[in-house]
């Protein structure tokens, strides 16, 4: 399930009553979250039991590249900056410099996500796909479910950058508040590549 | 009626109380004996026994709780029916009868944990000197080997007496999750591919105890049957020995015609016969075919007509199953003189 | 449960007025923190000399960043104890129960597993 | 009115029905879809009731003849699949969707149009997972389907199986988010936390149940799918594949599970035990806590699935006794449900009926699980007819009486006609006896070897005549069943008209109209008690009696004031997003990549539409 819609269904709830004075938008996310922690735990945990398990094809460390995969990973990292400075911009009702960020996230994650292409592309060809072993199949699986959420996130962000020049965000002027839920899938999106870079990259079989 | 109430066969009748149909139960399944696989009443093997102690002791406090919260409840319900002039007792709840009542089952439960896990861990010592057997589970049947005298053999598994045995259940990686078990002489285990687990039993007399697959593992998973025959140890020696032997060779013309067509046709790329030049491990070793009294997953006795019905058309007899129908590939002489031979695989 | 009650407006307004954001100007230093962080992470993975330390320093590290991700860039710092619970809970869960789930596989009962032979129930690599 | 209809957002005019075809699919009121939910699942109880006469006929005797193995195979796995997946669980939704906004004193769900949403999520999987008896056949590796089992099995049923259930647990996982942010979130000023009822607590355990066992559940089902389609390697251990992995990710969600499916009937029967005994619900923090205690606990058992499987001693024993204990809080909620009969002046309605019937099921169902935890003894019950017997005690003895029991109970508010008591009390006694004919015999069965999942045996086992039995109790729920058809289309023709509350209740819901209004409350609420209802309708001599203060129901709406009221208005978007789904389940069923385009493509477009809509048109 996308998020997007998400941010902007509770949109009209905002100036609604709630018993917690909390947004509604806000806690599904907080719970959606709390619910993807056991969808990545679950391919996390898949891949340290198989991360050996290569009875044919390459194991982790002959294909690895370190130092390619720290770039990609420090540009995640700095997308989640860029993506609180929209937020910091929209919560000025800095509109069009919010989009400026918006856009500069959504290039990073671009950017991240070419970079996993390539990846893949040069593990394919040195013989590790979804079929050659347990390895590979959990690797790419975690992996690539990553990516996919990072997709998911780009698209949600473009999202935003169109509402926000076409004055399509509901509830108010300010794209604020679905900035803020997008901006916590993002950087959620993040912490898991975090988790994912020290323990598919670089812990050591 | 009288004859049914006494030793194991009460339990039946507990049993029933669990099922609510007390009564009935008694009679019909109390005098029942005609269960091969019951473990309730007639647990034989050492490990069936030891759980079966375990069961009674849990069985009977379950009865008790069971009794007892049942009652209470319909009493309620017909004491406190409505009745003109009487208004509900307005509480809320009562802290000291609650805390007792949540004492008693922790309590209770407490103490029947240390049963539990001393007949558990019990179960998986291994015993000293325990004759070990290899067994593998594959759609659908079983096969055994004998890992110290290195003899193959499926299906029947033959075990002499009052002998320490211990099973090691292995999986073939190439096949799917099936489960050993001969519910009188011990439960059962998971024969998972990849992983090895074991079962340690012993059977305390003689007789030929029936079991089957307990995993779920596809069509012929009813079908997936076994036997394990108990012997004493010296019949089992003579029945080892013979094992060990080579097929005899054929002497009538029927059956060294079979054991030629045997080793032209498919057969010999699935099956093994010692002796000839089948040696294939797809399908069960065939040497002493003869001297098991049913085959196919103990699904078949051994005799003529059903062997002729297997070869034309195993897959016809039992869904599912790996070996192709030789029907239209092989005329009905031809079948007729295999099966001559596999009988003469004693 | 001591969930925090909140049932009038004016309430709700307070709260709102009480939200709290991060300046830039610390976001900026936050993402520093999290770029020299991983650096480190990088270079202690070439260092020969961390030897056995190597994984419990990447643990480390990684808590670092993930701490600080949440905290500040996803406000949970700043935000309803609530959100935090709920997140947590998720976390909590995934730890034990996938904690529970690998050591099945890693640490089989060598009494069950005495002389077995040709499994490849757990680590195979070795 | 004709400039509303011109009212242009998004690609399509707003959908303006009320009544009719278009309302029931554009609707987002949550009554409606708690409606549509309740109906949908009733029809799957229909067709998965339909799969167990099978499934019994076959095993009436011995060497059955009525199915072949390929056949039995596929109606035992859909019949687990459907009975789990698209009866008690959506049944659950359907009373959780109509009445939490009720009794929370809330006019709608938090997102009416997720909820829309998963409703057709729900709908469209079902539908999914059903077309594989058209196209090949349906699933057959069983509702667990283990691998490598189910990663081999020829054909496209496991295929389906593995999308299918990722479909409807989309589903779910929306379902409990919004769940718990209506509950969380949309609560009537002062209904605070201890002051909600019992079944709106147990919702919200569920549906964190569901938030954090769904995933788990789909990360198996991806493994699988990949293994099956994508020549994946995840469970084939000839190249060091584990089974057992898939065996712990699916009960880790599994066993959460099978609280999933009792806590909203355990929920249910804490609100009609109440009422009908004219008492407050005895120990009330103690049930919630003890609920709260279950979900908790939940998480740590999974493993008593997995006795037989080989893990050694020391992780059996440590699940043996989280197992044993999880005795403990149900049984607190078994003894104060006593409690709260105790002193009461009971009335013996079919709604009562079906509660104290649930109770004295349960138990059962609850002591042969705990005989379960014994692992020495488990290993000669796994997988025989003993652990079948379990487990319809618990959710047929349980999960179904419980949730009959809200069907009778809440069944006038939801359609402003009573069901009949006659006939509801033969429903219940044909239940009652049917269910013990046929669920009593498989202990005993069970304990005398009978395996599950066979579909034969042959004569000599000693098994003969308690598989008749069973089969004959199975025809006698059948006609249960029907009563219960019978029941409901009378009721709507010439059931007695229901007043606001006809039970004397006890919670919010019956301070509305029978039917609520789309608005529920023309007042939101303020709820100054547990039980507030009942308060506000009764004042205490100084002995303690209660005293009615007003005749409450009279106090209905006056249609008056609502006009100010914004409900959010019907959208075509949450049910066109949903149909994303099946495209999207049959393009990777196939490999059709444009099947997989179009499915993703309708997918993107209802979301946008919806995020494009306002939810409410002013
Ligand atoms: C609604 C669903 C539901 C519920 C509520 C339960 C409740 C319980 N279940 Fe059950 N279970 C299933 C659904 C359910 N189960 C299903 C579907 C399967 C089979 C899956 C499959 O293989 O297909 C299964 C299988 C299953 C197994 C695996 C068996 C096997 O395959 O070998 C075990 C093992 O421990 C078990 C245990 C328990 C226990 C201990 C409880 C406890 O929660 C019960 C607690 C209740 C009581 C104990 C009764 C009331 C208490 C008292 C009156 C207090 C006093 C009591 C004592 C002191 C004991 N269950
Ligand atoms: C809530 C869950 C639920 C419910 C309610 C039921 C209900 C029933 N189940 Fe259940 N069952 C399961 C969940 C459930 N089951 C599960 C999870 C499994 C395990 C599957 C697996 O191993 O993978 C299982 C397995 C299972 C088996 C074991 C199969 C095997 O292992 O080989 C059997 C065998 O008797 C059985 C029988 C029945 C019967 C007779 C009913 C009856 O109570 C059904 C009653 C309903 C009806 C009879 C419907 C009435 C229909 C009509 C009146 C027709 C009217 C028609 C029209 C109007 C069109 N079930
Ligand atoms: C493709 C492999 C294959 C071929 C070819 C094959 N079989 Fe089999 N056979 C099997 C398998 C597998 C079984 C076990 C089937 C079961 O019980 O589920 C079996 C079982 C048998 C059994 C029963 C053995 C026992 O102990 O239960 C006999 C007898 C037999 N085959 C004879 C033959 C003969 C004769 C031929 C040739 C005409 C033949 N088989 C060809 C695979 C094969
Ligand atoms: Cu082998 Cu079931
Ligand atoms: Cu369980």
């Amino acid at each position: 399930m996308s998020t997007h819609e998400v941010a902007v269904e509770g949109a009209v709830h905002e100036e609604h009553h709630t018993s917690m004075g909390l947004d509604n938008v806000k806690m599904a996310m907080w719970a959606f979250l709390g619910s993807e922690c056991l969808f990545f735990g679950s391919m996390i945990s898949t891949y340290l039991l198989y991360r050996g398990r290569t009875a044919s094809g390459p194991s982790p460390h002959e294909i690895y590249d370190i130092p390619y995969t720290s770039v990609s990973s420090f540009v995640l990292l700095m997308s989640s900056l860029t993506m609180v400075l929209a937020l910091a911009a929209f919560q000025r009702s800095d509109d069009r410099q919010g989009r400026i960020w918006l856009l500069a996230t959504a290039f990073l994650g671009v950017t991240f996500i070419g970079g996993q292409i390539y990846e893949f592309t040069t593990f394919y060809e040195e013989g590790l796909a979804l079929a050659t072993s347990p390895f590979g199949s959990s690797f790419f699986m975690l992996t690539g479910f990553h990516g996919a959420h990072v997709t998911v996130g780009i698209l949600m962000l473009l999202s935003l950058y169109g509402m926000s020049a076409f004055g399509r965000i509901e509830g108010g002027r300010s794209a604020a508040r679905p900035v803020e839920m997008v901006g916590l899938y993002w950087h959620f999106v993040d912490i898991v590549w975090i988790v994912i870079f020290m323990i598919v990259y670089l812990i050591p079989e | 009626m009288e004859t049914c109430l006494k030793g194991s066969d009460r339990k039946s009748l507990r049993a029933a109380a669990l099922g609510v149909l007390l009564l009935v139960a008694l009679v019909l399944t109390g005098c029942e004996d005609r269960a091969p696989q019951d473990f309730l009443n007639h647990p034989i093997g050492e490990t069936a026994k030891e759980a079966d102690r375990l069961w009674d002791i849990v069985f009977a406090i379950a009865v008790v709780i069971f009794v007892l919260v049942e009652a209470v409840l319909v009493f309620a319900v017909v004491k406190f029916r409505r009745r003109p002039g009487r208004e509900a007792a307005q509480f809320h709840g009562n802290t000291r009868l609650e805390i007792v009542l949540t004492l008693i089952p922790a309590l209770l439960l407490a103490g029947l944990a240390v049963p539990m896990v001393s007949t558990l861990f019990a179960a998986a010592e291994e015993q000293q000197g325990a004759l070990q057997i290899r067994v593998v589970g594959k759609q659908f049947w079983w096969e055994y080997e004998y890992m110290d005298s290195g003899v193959v053999t499926a299906n029947e598994l033959h075990i002499p007496t009052g002998t320490p045995i211990r099973l090691v259940i292995e999986g073939d990686p190439n096949d799917v999750i099936h489960s050993y078990w001969a519910p009188r002489l011990f439960g059962k285990q998971d024969v998972v591919p990849g992983r090895t687990n074991f079962i340690n039993m012993e059977a305390p007399k003689p007789g030929t105890y029936w079991g089957q697959c307990t995993e779920y593992c596809g069509l012929s998973h009813a079908n997936m049957r076994l036997r394990v025959v108990a012997q004493d140890p010296d019949e089992f020696e003579d029945w080892l020995a013979l094992q060990e032997e080579p097929a005899a060779e054929p002497t009538s013309g029927a059956a060294a015609e079979g054991q030629k067509l045997f080793l032209e046709n498919a057969c010999a790329g699935c099956h093994a016969i010692q002796g000839t030049d089948a040696a294939a491990r797809v399908g069960p070793d065939l040497t002493h075919l003869a001297g098991r009294s049913t085959f196919a997953g103990a699904m078949f006795e051994t005799n003529e007509q059903n062997l002729v019905k297997w070869v034309t058309d195993a897959p016809g007899v039992k869904p599912g199953v790996k070996m192709p129908s030789f029907r239209g590939q092989l005329t009905s002489e031809e079948v007729e003189s295999i099966v001559a031979y596999l009988l003469t695989l004693e | 449960m001591s969930l925090p009650e909140v049932s009038t407006h004016q309430q709700i307004d307070e709260l709102r007025a009480e939200e709290h954001h991060p300046t830039p100007r610390q976001y900026v230093k936050v993402a520093i923190v999290l770029f020299v962080v991983t650096a480190f992470e990088v270079a202690i993975y070439y260092i020969e000399a961390v030897g056995g330390l190597l994984v419990p320093l990447l643990l480390l590290f990684a808590l670092i960043k993930f701490v600080l991700v949440v905290l500040w860039f996803m406000h949970l710092r700043f935000d309803s104890r609530l959100f935090r619970r709920l997140f947590v809970t998720g976390m909590a869960f995934a730890l034990i129960v996938f904690a529970i789930v690998l050591a099945t596989f890693f640490f089989r009962d060598p009494g069950a597993f005495t002389e077995s032979n040709g499994s490849n129930g757990s680590s195979s690599s070795e | 009115m004709a400039t509303a209809a011109l009212t242009r957002r998004g690609m399509f005019a707003r959908p303006r029905a009320t009544t009719g075809w278009w309302s029931w699919v554009t609707t987002i009121d949550h009554k409606k879809i708690g409606i549509l939910y309740g109906v949908t699942a009733f029809v799957f109880f229909l067709i998965g009731g339909v799969e167990a006469l099978f499934i019994r006929l076959q095993l009436a005797r011995p060497d059955g003849q009525v199915l072949d193995a390929e056949l039995y195979n596929q109606f035992f796995t859909m019949h687990g699949i459907t009975m789990i997946f698209m009866v008690v669980m959506p049944m659950g939704v359907a009373l959780m969707n109509y009445f939490i906004p009720l009794m929370i004193g809330a006019r709608d769900v938090a997102f009416p149009r997720l909820n829309a949403f998963s409703y057709w999520v729900f709908l469209f999987g079902g539908i999914f997972v059903y077309s594989s008896f058209f196209l090949g056949g349906a699933p057959d590796g069983g509702w667990f389907g283990y691998a490598p089992l189910s990663r081999t099995l020829p054909g496209h049923g496991m295929s389906y199986y593995s999308l299918g259930l990722q479909i409807l647990g989309i589903a779910s996982l929306a379902g409990a988010v919004n769940f718990i942010v209506t509950i969380l979130n949309m609560r009537a000023p002062g209904m605070t936390f201890m002051r909600m009822p019992v079944f709106i607590w147990m919702s919200l355990v569920v549906s964190f149940l569901l938030l954090f066992a769904m995933p788990v559940l789909a990360v198996a089902l991806f493994q699988l799918m990949f293994d099956r389609l994508f020549g994946g390697n995840f469970f084939n251990p000839a190249v060091g594949g584990d089974p057992l992995l898939w065996q712990h990710l699916f009960w880790v969600f599994g066993h959460p599970e099978v609280y999933i499916l009792i806590l909203p009937a355990m929920g249910i029967v804490s609100e009609v035990l109440p009422t009908f005994s004219r008492k407050p619900l005895f120990g009330y923090a103690a049930i919630v806590f003890a609920g709260v205690a279950i979900g908790f606990m939940g998480w740590g058992v999974w493993a008593h699935h997995m006795f037989a499987a080989g893990l050694g001693p020391v992780a059996n024993t440590a699940f043996a006794l989280t197992t044993m204990f999880i005795a403990v809080p149900t049984g607190i909620k078994i003894f104060n449900w006593v409690g709260t009969m105790w002193g009461g002046s009971i009335r013996l309605t079919t709604a009562f009926l079906f509660a104290v019937g649930f109770v004295a099921m349960f138990i059962i169902g609850g002591l042969s699980g705990v005989t379960h935890a014994f692992v020495p003894h488990d290993a000669q019950q796994t997988d025989t007819y003993y652990i079948v017997a379990h487990f319809h005690y618990v959710l047929f003895g349980g999960a179904i009486f419980g949730l009959f029991g809200g069907l009778y109970y809440w069944w006038p508010k939801v359609f402003g006609r009573l069901l009949g008591e006659r006939l509801g009390k033969l429903h219940f006694w044909l239940y009652f006896i049917g269910f013990n004919l046929t669920f009593g015999p498989m202990h005993i069965v069970g304990l005398q070897g009978q395996p599950r999942r066979i579909y034969t045996y042959p004569e000599n086992m000693g098994w003969d005549l308690w598989n008749l039995v069973m089969t004959v109790g199975a025809f006698v729920i059948a006609v249960g069943t029907l009563v219960f058809i019978v029941n409901a289309v009378l009721s709507r023709k010439r059931g007695e008209e229901a007043v606001a509350d006809p039970w004397d209740g006890r919670t919010l819901e019956w301070t509305t109209p029978s039917p609520p209004p789309e608005y529920n409350f023309s007042d939101v609420p303020l709820v100054t008690h547990r039980d507030d209802f009942w308060h506000k309708k009764y004042a205490r001599t100084p002995e303690g009696e209660p005293v009615r203060v007003f005749a409450g129901a009279e106090h209905a709406d006056d249609d008056e004031h609502h006009h100010g009221i914004h409900l959010p208005s019907p959208s075509y978007f949450p049910a066109l997003a949903a149909l994303g789904m099946p495209f999207l389940g049959y393009g990777t069923v196939y490999k059709i990549l444009p099947a997989m385009i179009v499915g993703a493509a309708i997918l993107l477009l209802g979301l946008f539409g919806w995020g494009l809509e306002p939810s409410v048109e002013e």
